[in-house]
């Protein structure tokens, strides 16, 4: 990450909800940074907090109980601290966001090229004949074959693609520096995820946007981000370049994640590594590291820190761009030895050669307490 | 649709008829174990009605159209496809939720498609089916004993106080704890949930299991309990499993076999390691490579995408010929005529192509052509003589064609 | 699409034909005779016996029925008895076609009964329904955007309350008050508008309507609530709202529609419903409509007018039904007749 | 029977007699102010709210006493009528009307003979005529098209009889056997002869009370078409058409003279009647205590709901009215199930009338009864062996009861029309006072089928509710429709003996009373019978009911004439102007 200031810097985010209950901890002290033209993913189990916290940034927590503190600042404007009008202002020109579903993110009633103008109509001053020209453009853009006719579809005439490409074409229609994509492919078939995932690529490329790409699938997160957010009961716990994380993950969840889903090519006698038991309540989180209670490896650290304490995020032994949560003292070692030849024998020397930097060869190792320092430099 | 195709539809369900008493004496896994189910040219057509006043049936979706598999004993078989292929069809077909428009069931030999809902009831126990959605499939009102014992007292299974033991037992076995039983589905989460539809699946200690997207709407981590668990349970009891999922990387974990539907037929299927490593049909080639894979691309090791282009077509109103024609990157003259039948190619390997091939060594003629008593333009041939044996039938002979040296010609 | 309507005609007559049948039935296996009450005190066995012949009610259900269908098509006598016709042509009261029957009670063909009380009812289910969608839409709206607050309570409260008591009590409590002792609103009565003008057939209208209003409006509130309160958490609102659009846009365009499509199916049928009469409002205030004509041909057992009034209420439940079948396809995209 | 039995549908085919009583019956002992407040005026409109609609209009087919009285005062005159008065101990009395006389009987109450008065015009100035008369009375005979009202004179009038029952005569419009009526009625003149075959001593109470005898024009008759039609000859017409369910208006008539009118009994003051039908109980004391505007004008015929009762109270007592109704209420054992005589006496002795009129309103709303006829008719007298005080002696019971020989406790099954609080609860007092004695109570409430059931010969209730009003003046209406087995027992219904109570004496003693040509020696013999009935316990008194009216505080000449049923009299009734 560079010295000059990113287009989207998140510092301690925290987004609450109070309740009967109690104070539900959705997001607790979020931090990331994020520059044009990059895409950071971030990935997590449903209740992790990755999408309450792209809410945040959208300010769509305004006019609810949730409370939302820290920063968020876009463009060099802390979004929580201006009015609600300044941030419907932002909402869709300077930010956009796709969801998961796009057949229940469009309005049923309402044709798809209505839904579209409306979103360049309210930050542009045209007319509508304008509005519907740029609405056809963008369909175009964004591969919708005869926009011309099916700009006057309604959603449910398109089918589950072509939807979410025409949610795609509402949310870059006025040019947003940032788009979010909330779990952009979940709905889709494998197929139609590839293509609109290229389509993603390609239009990030056109309109150089930086994209936050939110999902639970490591397999689109390692197709498309640059950097990696490993969430986990409301907070970060592994964050750096994305395939530094894929290759050295250094948080048993991380581990955990790699290690519960099969892939296309991997060994298909090996068994799958579960995470056990359950994720974790938001409004009672565990003592200590948020995910002991599910870690296979705590015994490895000493005087049940695990459980009594909440690691920091900090850099381990692999530089300072790659922060984690975490006790073990070498999780490295343990990776390689435990939990890669099991799901993947065959890629531990490929994955032991990638250098922090993503570089493939021998490279000196950065000591680790230089990167703890660095990282407190940061901090300050 | 040609007449051409019309003709050569007819003639080869017909065909199949004729063929099935040699289909059923095949041998089904590679074990030499015999087939618990066998399925042959199953057709499920859904009525499409006129908007007249008297409403005449005007045409059908053709959910599943000819569909032929075996599932080994012991075995598994997945099914998978994009969403619209065919696959859930086929299993409630199997489970018989459905009445099949035509085709055989062969449930240990016996033909249950036409089976009135009486004399299915015995067969129920031995056929049970996992749904995909744990939040929808259980009923909210009952409690996890009550489902689960339910299918002991409808079958009149055990004795009314030796219920509750037996529903206490299966939750433990799928890993719950079995004090919970008076609990109902709310109090428990996904995974949990899909713990207790399997419970109850297994209740009747069924022979088959049809697993209909049994992980797809459950949290990552949770997938792989499940999976892992349903992989315990086909060792421990000895259970057939028809795997259905649109997950590739799921069902090569879990299925030894594996076939590849698409618009209701199945273009191509095999044994995991050919279907994965060496497919034939450029579907099963373009969805595989849509396949986003961490730890190759983690290392930068992306496969080349194979994009398809539009959407899949209407079942109502199928492409004629090949139904993937219309987004096939192959696609010939022929393809539009005639319908490319499901060769055996390899031991375990059937393809539905006409220029079936791997990846970059498709062949630039047709390989089904002689075979089918046509010309490479997909025209009659009047010089050549179609093949009885090019039909699609349940079940791997041990005689194939050999399409690798692009010619044709049985191999031993 | 014309086809649709005729298919649906064709399944609604068949319907129509069932309900006469089961009205028939349900009437002939009552316990009570239809001649007892005609025959009056004091009635000997063959002046009840004779009685019944008169009425018609001597001859087995299927005739009678088969008579009442007959006379739907081509008309009927009444009473039908040649010899009386002969003797005394002009005690005959003659009931054309399309004629639903001949009531005893009132001295009238069905039809015409019908013909004079629908107006009323008419008025009244009309009058009562702009009343209740206005107020139902406007309270509930305002309670969806103000949930949790004490407005959203009182309206829930309020309409809990107009919810809960019978339309008995509150249309005589209205009456007591608001035309008795404050004397704010006329004494209900049906005027014509042929006959007073628009504003006196409104003001013998108001508190009626306003009372059926009240109870409707009670339901129509609550679902306008639920119905807003759930499309504001409909993805599809989330998306408006991040594509930056006003909160009175995503309110309005986005949120309403959405919200107030279903009510058209309610409103509609509850429309229709009420055409047939406002049975227990027509009862307290007095109101000559379908829903008092009905109540006193229960009371007298009054068959003919009875199997009329069900059979006109069951048509128009019927056109109701597929007008607003055919609204909802013109609402909502998504759905297709035919 | 009582009126207010049936809360919201009078169902059954009794329930509709419940309310058909004929001018007859009234007051004993007026309560808070029953006469009239003002002077009489003319002029002005007078309101008429009611519920019940008016099922007949038709003279030959009324049968409520309030249409018979009502009509009679304002557009049906007949052959002679009661004259007004408040007083509630009035001796009923007969003026003639358009007859120039009250009748002249002769044969042993066998013919009667009226003159028609030659002054009297229908509302088109047509004279009313013996013919109009003649053809009038027809009209009942044909059964097949006038439903609904008195039926006596087909059994009184001299003509043949068919072997089902009915006269072979079948009305005026197949007129078959025309010639025996014409025989049976005759004009000669102006002079009216009716032959009967038996005794009919009190023939002009009969006249004065129905509406049956009353002339009615041929050229005016379409039969069952006329059932709401109301052609006049007396002092008021109607404005329009009569609405079945709304009502109408009257107006005055300008063929009707008073001179024609010598009875005193139509003073005629308002010139307009609005009738206003189908309004509720609670509506109709709402507006009228409210007493504004048109209200303050206002009449009814509806009793004050017992929760109204507080409100009239000062001013609106001032309105208020409370006299005796023709109406008594009783109990029947049914003999079928309850045949021992001491069980039943038992049964009398325990039953506490104070209780059950309490629950009902105190009262307001009846009186303790020592006979099944209302006092104030012809014959009546306190039935001997009804000694009991009106709260009844358990003691005495219990010591019958376990004379009796029956098994104790005797369980019995009582069946009443309940349906509202109001008469559950009276069912429950009369249990309580059943259970002292000793009697094992079932209560079984009935509504909409409480006549069909209890009708049943089959019924195995023990006690059953009934109630009667005569329907003109003569206990000859009371006893023998109620005990006469022969016309009431079949083999389907019990007619309107719900207690299947069959006596060979009772039927003799009824034959020989209907021998008797004197009013008076007929009604003594009556009393016998009614005798004899207490010693059977063919019945249980329970209350005489009470009408209790509020009017608007413009109506003059308020009263409640005991010679018409106890309601407002039209006759006299005006407003202020």
């Amino acid at each position: 990450m560079t010295s000059q200031a990113p287009l989207l810097s998140v510092k301690d985010l925290k987004v609450h909800f109070p309740t009967q209950d109690g104070i539900v901890k959705a997001t607790d002290g979020l931090s990331f940074d994020l520059e044009s033209g990059k895409t950071l993913g971030i990935v997590g189990e449903s209740g992790s907090g990755k999408s309450v916290s792209s809410s945040a940034i959208l300010g769509l927590h305004r006019g609810t109980s949730a409370k939302v503190s820290g920063e968020i600042v876009l463009n060099d404007t802390d979004l929580l601290t201006i009015s609600d009008e300044q941030m419907r202002r932002r909402r869709g020109k300077n930010v956009a966001m796709i969801f998961q579903d796009p057949l229940s993110a469009m309005h049923p009633y309402y044709t798809v090229g209505n839904q579209i103008m409306e979103a360049y109509l309210v930050h542009n001053k045209v007319s509508k004949r304008e509005a519907k020209t740029r609405a056809i453009e963008m369909l175009d853009r964004v591969g919708i074959p005869q926009p011309d006719r099916r700009v006057n579809d309604y959603p449910h005439q398109f089918s589950g693609g072509m939807r979410q490409r025409a949610m795609i074409a509402m949310g870059l229609i006025n040019n947003p520096g940032l788009l979010i994509a909330d779990e952009p492919t979940t709905a889709l078939d494998v197929t139609v995820q590839a293509q609109i995932l290229d389509l993603l690529q390609d239009l990030q490329r056109e309109f150089n946007a930086a994209i936050i790409i939110i999902t639970h699938d490591l397999g689109v997160i390692a197709e498309m981000a640059d950097d990696v957010l490993v969430m986990y009961a409301g907070r970060a716990v592994e964050y750096g370049p994305c395939k530094e994380i894929l290759t050295h993950p250094e948080m048993p969840y991380t581990w955990g994640l790699l290690s519960s889903v099969p892939d296309v090519t991997g060994d298909t006698d090996a068994r799958l590594i579960p995470i056990p038991g359950l994720p974790p309540s938001l409004l009672n989180p565990p003592s200590g590291c948020a995910f002991h209670p599910r870690c296979t490896h705590k015994d490895k650290v000493k005087g049940n820190l695990c459980k009594t304490e909440m690691p920091e995020l900090l850099p381990g032994n692999r530089g300072p761009e790659h922060t984690k949560r975490c006790h073990l003292a070498d999780p490295e070692q343990i990776y390689f030895t435990e939990i890669l030849p099991e799901i993947a024998p065959d890629l531990v020397e490929e994955f032991a050669e990638v250098n922090p930097d993503g570089s493939v060869g021998d490279a000196e190792p950065v000591r680790s307490s230089d990167a703890a320092a660095e990282a407190e430099e940061k901090k300050i | 649709m040609t007449d051409q195709t019309v003709t050569s539809d007819s003639g080869s369900a017909k065909s199949a008829e004729q063929s099935s008493e040699f289909a059923a004496s095949r041998l089904a896994g590679g074990d030499g174990r015999d087939a618990i189910l066998e399925v042959e040219n199953l057709r499920m057509y859904f009525p499409v009605k006129s908007s007249g006043v008297i409403r005449r049936t005007v045409g059908h979706v053709q959910a599943v159209d000819g569909v032929s598999f075996q599932v080994p004993a012991g075995g598994a078989l997945g099914l998978v496809g994009e969403s619209g292929c065919g696959k859930s069809t086929t299993g409630r077909l199997i489970t018989r939720l459905y009445q099949p428009t035509g085709g055989k069931i062969m449930f240990e030999g016996k033909d249950i498609a036409g089976l009135s809902p009486k004399k299915l009831m015995p067969l129920r126990r031995d056929i049970q089916m996992i749904f995909q959605d744990p939040y929808t499939s259980l009923n909210p009102r009952h409690t996890v004993g009550a489902i689960v014992g339910a299918p002991l007292l409808i079958h009149n299974v055990v004795p009314k106080k030796k219920v509750l033991p037996r529903v206490q037992e299966l939750l433990e076995v799928v890993g719950l704890n079995p004090e919970h039983y008076n609990r109902y589905p709310n109090e428990f989460s996904g995974g949990q949930r899909q713990r207790i539809g399997i419970a109850r699946a297994l209740t009747l200690q069924p022979k088959l299991l049809v697993a209909d997207e049994p992980v797809s709407a459950l949290d990552v981590s949770i997938q792989a309990q499940v999976v892992n668990l349903l992989q315990d349970l086909q060792r421990e009891f000895d259970i057939s499993f028809l795997f259905i999922a649109h997950d590739l990387a799921v069902v090569r974990h879990f299925c030894p076999e594996v076939a590849v539907m698409y618009l209701g037929k199945i273009v191509e299927i095999a044994d995991r390691e050919t279907l994965y490593n060496h497919p034939q049909h450029p579907y099963t080639q373009a969805l595989l490579s849509a396949v986003p894979d961490v730890k190759q691309a983690a290392i930068g090791g992306r496969r080349e995408r194979i994009r398809l282009e539009g959407d899949v077509p209407s079942p109502i109103n199928p492409p004629s010929g090949c139904r993937f024609r219309t987004r096939c990157p192959l696609a010939q003259e022929i393809c539009a005529k005639q319908e490319p039948p499901l060769l055996q190619i390899g031991e375990r390997h059937k393809v539905a192509c006409h220029f079936a091939g791997e990846i970059g060594q498709h062949p630039t003629k047709p390989v089904t052509a002689r075979l089918l008593g046509i010309d490479d333009q997909g025209n009659p041939d009047p010089g050549a003589t179609p093949d009885p044996n090019a039909v699609e039938q349940p079940g791997f002979a041990d005689t194939w064609y050999d399409v690798q040296g692009g010619h044709l010609g049985a191999k031993a | 699409m014309t086809a649709y309507i005729i298919r649906r005609m064709f399944t609604g007559i068949i319907m129509l034909i069932v309900m006469s049948m089961v009205t028939f039935l349900l009437f002939f296996s009552s316990p009570v005779n239809p001649e007892d009450f005609a025959c009056g005190k004091n009635c000997s066995p063959a002046l009840k016996a004779q009685t019944k012949k008169a009425l018609g009610y001597d001859e087995p259900v299927t005739t009678q029925w088969v008579k009442f269908a007959k006379g739907v098509f081509v008309g009927r006598d009444f009473p039908d008895d040649p010899a009386l016709k002969e003797s005394a042509p002009e005690t005959i009261a003659e009931c054309p076609a399309p004629c639903l029957g001949y009531s005893r009670t009132t001295n009238s063909t069905v039809t015409e009964q019908i013909k004079e009380a629908w107006p009323i009812s008419l008025s009244l289910a009309i009058t009562a329904f702009f009343m209740w969608m206005i107020g139902g839409i406007v309270f509930g709206v305002i309670a969806a955007l103000r949930r949790g607050s004490i407005i959203d309570r009182g309206i829930v409260g309020a309409s809990l309350v107009f919810y809960a008591f019978p339309t008995f009590f509150i249309g005589l409590f209205l009456y007591k008050f608001l035309a008795i002792k404050w004397e704010i609103v006329k004494i209900p009565e049906y005027v014509p508008i042929s006959e007073g003008g628009v504003s006196v057939w409104f003001q013998g209208l108001l508190l009626p309507a306003f009372t059926l209003s009240l109870v409707y409006m009670a339901g129509y509130v609550r679902m306008t609530r639920a119905f807003v309160l759930e499309s504001m958490g409909e993805d599809y609102l989330r998306t408006a709202k991040s594509k930056g659009l006003a909160p009175r846009k995503v309110l309005y365009k986005h949120s309403m529609r959405a919200a107030l499509t279903p009510l058209v199916t309610m409103a509609g049928l509850d429309l229709a419903g009420l055409m047939g009469g406002a049975i227990i409002t027509e009862q307290v205030f007095n109101y000559p409509g379908l829903g008092k004509l009905a109540v006193t041909a229960t009371r007298n057992f009054d068959l003919p007018l009875v199997v009329g009034i069900v059979l006109v209420l069951a048509a128009v439940v019927i056109v109701a039904n597929l007008v607003v079948d055919l609204l909802y396809a013109v609402i909502d995209p998504r759905v297709r007749v035919g | 029977m009582a009126i207010n039995r049936k809360p919201i549908v009078a169902v059954a085919a009794a329930a509709v007699v419940s309310v058909s009583l004929a001018a007859c019956g009234g007051g004993s002992t007026s309560g808070d102010g029953g006469g009239s407040s003002k002077e009489a005026s003319k002029g002005g409109t007078l309101y008429y709210l009611t519920r019940t609609s008016a099922e007949h209009m038709d003279p030959q087919r009324m049968y409520v006493g309030r249409d018979l009285s009502n009509m009679n005062r304002l557009v049906y005159r007949g052959l002679t009528t009661f004259p007004i008065t408040d007083d509630p101990d009035a001796k009923f009395s007969v003026v003639p009307d358009l007859a120039t006389d009250t009748g002249t009987a002769s044969d042993g109450g066998k013919t009667w003979e009226f003159t028609i008065r030659d002054d009297a015009k229908w509302e088109d100035g047509k004279p009313v005529t013996c013919e109009d008369f003649k053809y009038g009375i027809s009209r009942t005979f044909a059964t097949d098209v006038i439903t609904g009202g008195p039926n006596y004179i087909l059994s009184y009038l001299d003509v043949p009889v068919a072997p089902s029952g009915l006269p072979e005569y079948n009305g005026p419009y197949k007129g078959d056997h025309q010639e025996d009526y014409d025989k049976a009625v005759t004009c000669d003149g102006a002079k009216l002869t009716l032959h009967f075959r038996n005794a009919w001593p009190d023939f002009n109470y009969a006249a004065a009370s129905l509406r049956s005898f009353d002339p009615y024009r041929e050229d005016k008759d379409q039969g069952e078409k006329s059932n709401y039609q109301i052609f006049s000859n007396g002092p008021y017409k109607l404005e329009g058409k009569w609405d079945a369910t709304q009502g109408g208006t009257f107006v005055r008539n300008d063929q009707y003279t008073e001179s024609s009118d010598e009875s005193d009994s139509r003073q005629a003051n308002p010139d307009k009647i609005v009738y206003t039908q189908g309004l509720e109980n609670e509506v109709i004391y709402d507006r009228i205590i409210a007493d504004s505007g048109d209200d303050a004008y206002a009449i009814t015929d509806r009793r004050v709901p017992p929760a109204y009762y507080t409100q009239v109270t000062g001013e609106v007592a001032d309105r208020s009215s409370l006299v005796d109704s023709p109406y008594v209420s009783y109990l029947l054992p049914n003999f079928n199930q309850m045949k021992n005589l001491k069980v039943r006496q038992a049964l009398y002795m325990a039953t506490d009338v104070v209780a059950s009129t309490t629950a009902l309103g105190g009262d307001k709303a009846g009186t303790p009864a020592k006979s099944i006829v209302a006092p104030n008719i012809i014959g009546y007298a306190e039935n001997p062996n009804f000694t009991a005080p009106p709260e009844g002696d358990p003691e005495a019971a219990k010591a019958l009861l376990e004379d009796s020989g029956e098994k104790l406790p005797y369980p019995i099954k009582f069946t009443y029309a309940g349906g509202t609080p109001t008469l559950d609860k009276q069912a429950a007092a009369l249990a309580e006072g059943w259970k002292k004695a000793g009697f094992k109570v079932t209560l079984d409430p009935l509504t909409d089928t409480y006549y069909t059931i209890i009708q049943k010969p089959s019924n195995d209730a023990d006690v059953v509710w009934g109630g009667w009003g005569a329907d003109w003046p003569s206990i000859a209406t009371v006893i023998p429709p109620l005990f006469d087995s022969r016309i009431n027992l079949t083999e389907n219904s019990n007619g309107q003996d719900y207690g299947n109570y069959k006596s060979d004496t009772v039927n003799k003693m009824i034959d020989e009373a209907a021998q008797i040509a004197d009013v008076d020696e007929q009604a003594a013999k009556y009393t016998e019978i009614d005798d004899q009935l207490g010693k059977d316990v063919a019945y249980i008194p329970l209350e005489l009911t009470k009408f209790y009216f509020v009017r608007g505080s413009k109506v003059t000449n308020y009263i409640n004439n005991p010679m018409t049923s106890g309601f407002p009299d039209l006759g006299a009734i005006g407003v202020e102007n």
